[in-house]
């Protein structure tokens, strides 16, 4: 029985050291106060116990600089850790540039993950140890939550919306996955393994799942089953805007507002397309939603990014900086955005 | 004292300046408290207005603009019967009180009448969400939304419109009955809080779901 | 009426008398208990009924710690596991911890304690009451038809279009007694401002009626914007319109921002009456006042203020904007201060003075350190970087019932026990007392302290069935639970046994300074024979010397 | 008897203004300000407010805890909008996508 008495979770991400020694240093600080105190109550209850019935405390009522003493170190000490912990807090949620861009299907109660590769794992997550994998994630139904203890990372998945996590795995082994947020009927049920491998036998492990094609190929695939390509040619002759070097471009909308291609704005894009209508185009794409399923948004969103630049065009750096106005015709485009993840920027 | 303050004293109040006192605090944070209820909904209104403006402008290109104006006008006109009443209660003019708190039930009434002819409009025009909502544009989810927040809010606004109006009948009643007099007329002052408050809350309605919607029409 | 033969100078000891006309037996019959407006009646129907939720709402704890025995399920299925966790949370929060104190002693002791004869509004004291026990029923009801399953925090899209429970009706219950709580808060602070005493300033009020203040405050702001919430998610569910829903334009995240809006002051709804309490008793049985009286009242307010500005630190992993995240951390550390500084008071205020180990000090002290480590550990989760990993674990259960159960029931067991004599006017048993408050320490910390460990290994909240290597633990929760099951139902039997078989309480058992021991026990109708003067400052043990024979 | 707490004519030149302010709303409304439009209205619809609670809820001339409460009160409900519209403000200010 007592092998299986556990205390602390495995330490096997690139960040969870750190949280670690602050967890325990926490622990440190705030054992040492409570212990102060639970001390010095005791302490209190014996040395000044009441020792005859009519026996009455010293009045004593207030004493102004010890009062701000404590009121003032616990406030510096209470900075230091917002400081400490908020650094920590931007490591976590900024994800590097190099990242292996995974996609996570969360929904009642199983999470889909796809890799770029094509591989498709249910409650499954192979990943190689040493790189950064980024997953974006979203829910068919209720809100779901993406916690790996080992790598201390957990992020809310959301339905309707892409959120996004990362991490880098330095440990090869098999870790736990858990949904962390209440999610219906069989919540505790929504639990996998993330199999952390060394980097060659991740790449064993992704020759020999041998799937049938790319995600971006199975995405061409839907791009001609929902009838996308009927009216996005990839010339500028379409009813619809070219999409060829769409992806992490800024887009001019027919407000005059510019908006970044990302992800979760191709997303909305397919389900609710008169939201954000490209400048010079005609609002008169279906709405897909109810129609097509969250993986495969995934798989055409994984299409759009492999289509690559006009033949012709600089490639765009991979962290998508100085990127090119994308707009109806040549010319149209306004200025140069810097806004990112579809959000607004007012047209100056 | 006059004899109706001494017997509208409460055994545990010592005076009535303090029994007085008491019942107006206790309105004031009710009306604080009410404001916060509105307030969950004009943040959400707030909210989703920002991130989609135009769904909202085209929702508020719907209302009937004469109807909200004049209905606006109503109830500001009423907030200043409901002051003239309680001005008269102050100074013990009986007939007076009673015909002013009679003219503001009349132009709350006259509200509610018009209100209800808007619901009806909507109903007609398909613009009820849940129950008959249609819209051909673009955006149809966001207009809907507008509309949600809008019957909402306008809603609870004419629950608390009859709840006052119900307060002003027991008022007519009580002045009748001669139970006011200048020393004491506590709960003619609290009807006229309440009553001012459910007309503050409906002048910011009509500037969120009204006014933006002008310049459409 | 019969007039007491008691000596003015020993108002501390027993002496027996003809019984005296008193709040209790003054009059008789049902009827006039359901229509009192007594304010220490209504404060007896709150105890009855939020003792009736406690024991429900353990009950269902209960039940979940048992199936928690196993890895697997084996005692309940998923689904009834899922409606006892929501229903523990939605009995426990909106039936006993947020009426616990201020509706029962708060009720009763309010306005002994501001020397008043009533509650501003007794009439709608009383309304509160049905008020309550409306939302209560309709509780009760949803409970006998099935339960719901959402979690007590009802996040949508979950509630409005997932579940198959009675979702709506829960809403609707808690909506309601939501305004209970709306009328308290409005009753509390016109009867704090104009009902006090003569001669009882601002800085002359005890700390319990100051805290009173602050919860007050909240109820009448934070409680409106529960109920309207909760109003939409019902709108939603009933019409499938989409308010939160993203598949109809709704943000889930909006809901989550009003719903923490109402429930992290909720949290100090729960904590600021205990505060309240504690610091009555430990003055009292330490014969000194309180240190830091000023500290301790602003910061009483300083909690009331702070802690509307940081519910999002619940949403730091919700899709919630990094910069926004950040800044409610940093409230939260604001918020932290305030109650750092009363723990250091109430130790401080046990320093020379003269201390009397009675159950309701056992019990007050046992708040202050389980009430210390529920706000540590509120510490890590408020630091962005740790709570990443620690939200939604056990971490955070364990953390919320230091607070809730550490230290809002102990202080309620504790003000339970210290005003015993004045409620009854009877003694309770002082040596099974003491057992029982040990009990409850003891049992308590075993009970949760594991959760801690549990959470930082990763365990997530609101699981039915875990991986195998938490069993441990879990099975440590589990027996340290049935110690405190039986902790908790000591009390219910001794207090009730000593009601009617216990030593007659003198008027002043403690030799305590408060108005509220200034009046017989149990206090008639009108609480005080004559309206009392205040002259000086609170917990003045040196100006009532004599009187009270202390030296 | 002269026991009025506001004399007639406030409540009249405060009906006059309340009316003027109206009509200027709808003035404003009329003329194609874009989003702006809403914002001037809803400051317009905070200065009728006031005057209404000012004179007509007698908060000017009550006692000053009123005042205290009414002040309260808004300082509470704007807490809770600038709060939550922070979020969504401010979600699309960090260079990574999704929060």
């Amino acid at each position: 029985m007592l092998t299986r008495l556990r205390l602390l979770p495995d330490s096997a991400s690139s960040v969870s050291g750190e949280v670690n020694f602050f967890f325990f240093l926490m622990v440190l600080v705030c054992g040492t106060v409570a212990l102060a105190i639970a001390v010095f109550i005791i302490y209190c209850g014996f040395r000044y116990r009441r020792r005859h019935p009519n026996a009455m405390g010293a009045q004593v009522r207030y004493n102004v600089p010890v009062e701000v003493a404590w009121t003032v170190i616990p406030l510096l000490l209470f900075m230091g850790m917002f400081a400490w912990g908020a650094k920590l807090y931007f490591d976590i949620e900024r994800p590097p540039n190099n990242a292996i861009e995974l996609f996570a299907v969360g929904k009642q109660w199983m999470w889909k993950i796809q890799h770029p590769e094509g591989q498709r794992e249910i409650n499954e997550l192979h990943i190689p140890v040493g790189r950064p994998v980024r997953l974006t994630m979203t829910s068919e139904d209720a809100i779901h939550s993406f916690f790996v203890p080992a790598f201390r990372t957990k992020q809310d998945v959301l339905p309707g919306r892409y959120t996004t996590t990362w991490f880098e795995a330095t440990k090869p082994g098999k870790y736990h996955l858990f949904c962390a947020e209440y999610c219906g009927a069989k919540h505790s049920g929504m639990i996998g393994y993330v199999y952390a491998m060394t980097p060659r036998d991740y790449q064993t492990w992704l020759t020999e799942g041998a799937p049938e094609g790319s995600l971006a190929s199975t995405g061409e695939k839907y791009f001609h089953q929902f009838g996308c390509a009927n009216c996005h040619h990839f010339n500028e002759q379409g009813r619809c805007p070219n999409l060829r070097g769409l992806y992490n471009r800024p887009v001019q909308i027919s407000t005059g507002q510019t908006v970044i291609a990302d992800e979760s704005y191709i997303r909305e894009s397919i389900m609710a397309p008169d939201a954000k209508v490209v400048y010079g185009f005609d609002a008169i794409m279906p709405n897909f939603t109810g129609v097509i399923s969250e993986e495969k948004i995934v798989a055409l969103i994984a299409y759009i990014k492999a289509l690559g630049p006009q033949p012709g065009t600089q490639q765009p750096s991979s962290s998508g900086t100085s990127p090119k106005e994308y707009g109806a015709q040549p010319g149209i485009a306004g200025p140069g955005a810097t806004s990112n993840s579809g959000s607004y920027v007012e047209k100056r | 004292m006059s004899e109706a303050a001494t017997l509208a004293l409460r055994e545990q109040f010592a005076t009535p300046r303090q029994q007085r006192e008491t019942a107006s605090i206790g309105m004031w944070v009710f009306v604080v408290s009410e404001m916060m209820i509105f307030s969950a909904l004009f943040v959400g209104f707030a909210v989703y207005r920002l991130s989609s403006p135009h769904p909202f402008d085209i929702g508020s290109g719907e209302m009937e603009l004469t109807l909200g104006s004049i209905n606006t006008v109503l109830l500001i006109c009423s907030s200043f019967t409901m002051a003239l009443a309680v001005y008269n209660a102050e100074s013990g003019n009986q007939r007076w009180l009673v015909l002013f708190l009679l003219i503001t039930m009349f132009l709350g009434s006259l509200f509610l009448g018009i209100k209800l002819t808007e619901y009806y409009d909507h109903f007609r025009d398909h613009k009820v969400p849940a129950l008959w909502f249609h819209y051909a544009g673009s955006s149809a989810g966001k207009v809907q939304m507008f509309f949600i927040f809008y019957f909402i809010m306008t809603g609870l606004h004419v629950i608390h419109l009859v709840v006052g109006l119900g307060l002003l009948l027991v008022m007519v009643v009580r002045s009748l009955v001669g139970a006011f007099s200048p020393e004491y007329h506590t709960p003619i002052l609290m009807t006229g809080v309440y009553w001012s408050f459910v007309d503050v809350i409906w002048i910011f309605l009509y500037a969120i779901f009204y006014v933006p919607g002008f310049h459409i029409k | 009426m019969l007039e007491t033969v008691q000596t003015p100078s020993k108002p501390f000891e027993a002496v027996h008398t003809p019984v005296r006309k008193n709040y209790f037996n003054e009059k008789q019959g049902i009827l006039s208990w359901l229509l009192t407006t007594d304010h220490k009646r209504i404060g007896i129907l709150y105890t009855a009924s939020v003792t009736a939720f406690f024991f429900i709402g353990g009950f269902f704890a209960l039940l979940m710690r048992l199936e928690l025995l196993s890895p697997r399920t084996y005692l309940v299925s998923p689904e009834t596991y899922n409606k006892l966790f929501t229903m523990h949370g939605i009995i426990m929060v909106w039936f006993f911890l947020i009426p616990s104190i201020p509706n029962t002693l708060g009720n009763f002791f309010l306005p002994m304690v501001l020397g008043a004869k009533d509650l501003a509004f007794p009439k709608l004291n009383l309304l509160s009451w049905y008020v309550f026990m409306l939302g209560g029923i309709i509780a009760v009801y949803t409970l006998i038809r099935g339960g719901v399953d959402t979690g007590w925090t009802f996040y949508t899209p979950f509630s409005t279009t997932y579940s198959t429970t009675y979702v709506v009706a829960a809403a609707v219950g808690i909506m309601i007694s939501g305004f209970s709580s709306i009328i308290t808060g409005i009753n509390f602070i016109a009867t704090i401002h104009r009902m006090r005493a003569p001669g009882m300033t601002w800085f002359r009020m005890p700390i319990f009626v100051w805290s009173h203040y602050a919860t007050s405050i909240i109820f009448v702001l934070a409680t409106p914007v529960l109920a309207i919430t909760l109003m939409m998610v019902a709108v939603e569910r009933i019409f499938q319109v989409g308010i939160f829903d993203p598949a109809l334009g709704g943000d889930p995240v909006l809901f989550q921002h009003m719903f923490w809006f109402y429930s992290h002051p909720a949290v100090y709804i729960m904590v600021l009456p205990a505060m309240a309490v504690v610091s009555e008793i430990i003055p009292v049985f330490s014969r000194k006042p309180l240190f830091g009286y000023k500290a301790v009242a602003f910061s009483s307010m300083a909690i009331a203020s702070i802690g509307f500005l940081v519910w999002g630190h619940h949403m730091f992993v919700a899709g919630q904007s990094v910069y926004s995240s950040m800044a409610f951390s940093l409230m939260t550390y604001f918020v932290a201060v305030p109650s750092a500084i009363k723990v250091f008071n109430w130790a401080a205020t046990m320093y020379r003075g003269s201390i009397s180990w009675d159950t309701p000090m056992l019990y007050a002290v046992g708040f202050v350190g389980l009430f210390s480590i529920g706000g540590m550990t509120g510490l890590f989760l408020s630091a962005l970087g740790l709570d990443v990993h620690v939200t939604d674990t056990y971490f955070v259960i364990a953390h919320f019932h230091y607070i809730m159960v550490g230290g809002t029931v102990m202080a309620y067991l504790g003000g339970v026990h210290y005003w015993w004599p004045k409620i009854s006017g009877k003694m309770y048993p002082e040596f099974i007392a003491k057992i029982s408050a040990i009990t409850v320490f003891l049992g308590f910390n075993l009970t949760f302290f594991p959760q801690f460990v549990l959470g930082y290994l990763g365990m997530p909240r609101r699981y039915a069935a875990y991986p195998e290597e938490f069993q441990m633990l879990n099975v440590l929760s589990t027996a340290g639970a049935s110690i405190l099951g039986v902790g908790y139902v000591l009390p219910l039997f001794y207090l009730l046994w000593s009601w009617k078989y216990g030593k007659v309480a003198p008027e002043n058992p403690w030799r305590a300074p408060g108005l509220e021991w200034k009046t017989p026990s149990p206090p008639p109708t009108h609480n005080f024979e004559v309206t009392p003067t205040v002259s000086g400052l609170p917990y003045d043990f040196e100006a009532q010397k004599e009187e009270l024979n202390l030296v | 008897m002269n026991t009025h707490l506001v004399s007639l004519r406030s409540y009249v030149l405060t009906w006059l203004a309340l009316l003027g302010l109206t009509v200027l709303t709808i003035l404003i409304g009329f003329a194609n300000l874009g989003q702006f439009s809403v914002l001037i209205a809803v400051s317009i619809a905070a200065v009728q407010a006031s005057l209404l609670a000012a004179v007509y809820m007698h908060a000017l001339f009550g006692p000053t805890l009123v005042r205290v409460i009414v002040a309260g009160g808004i300082v509470w409900f704007l807490f809770f909008l600038t709060q939550t519209l922070g979020d969504y403000m401010t979600r699309g200010w960090v260079p990574f996508p999704g929060k």
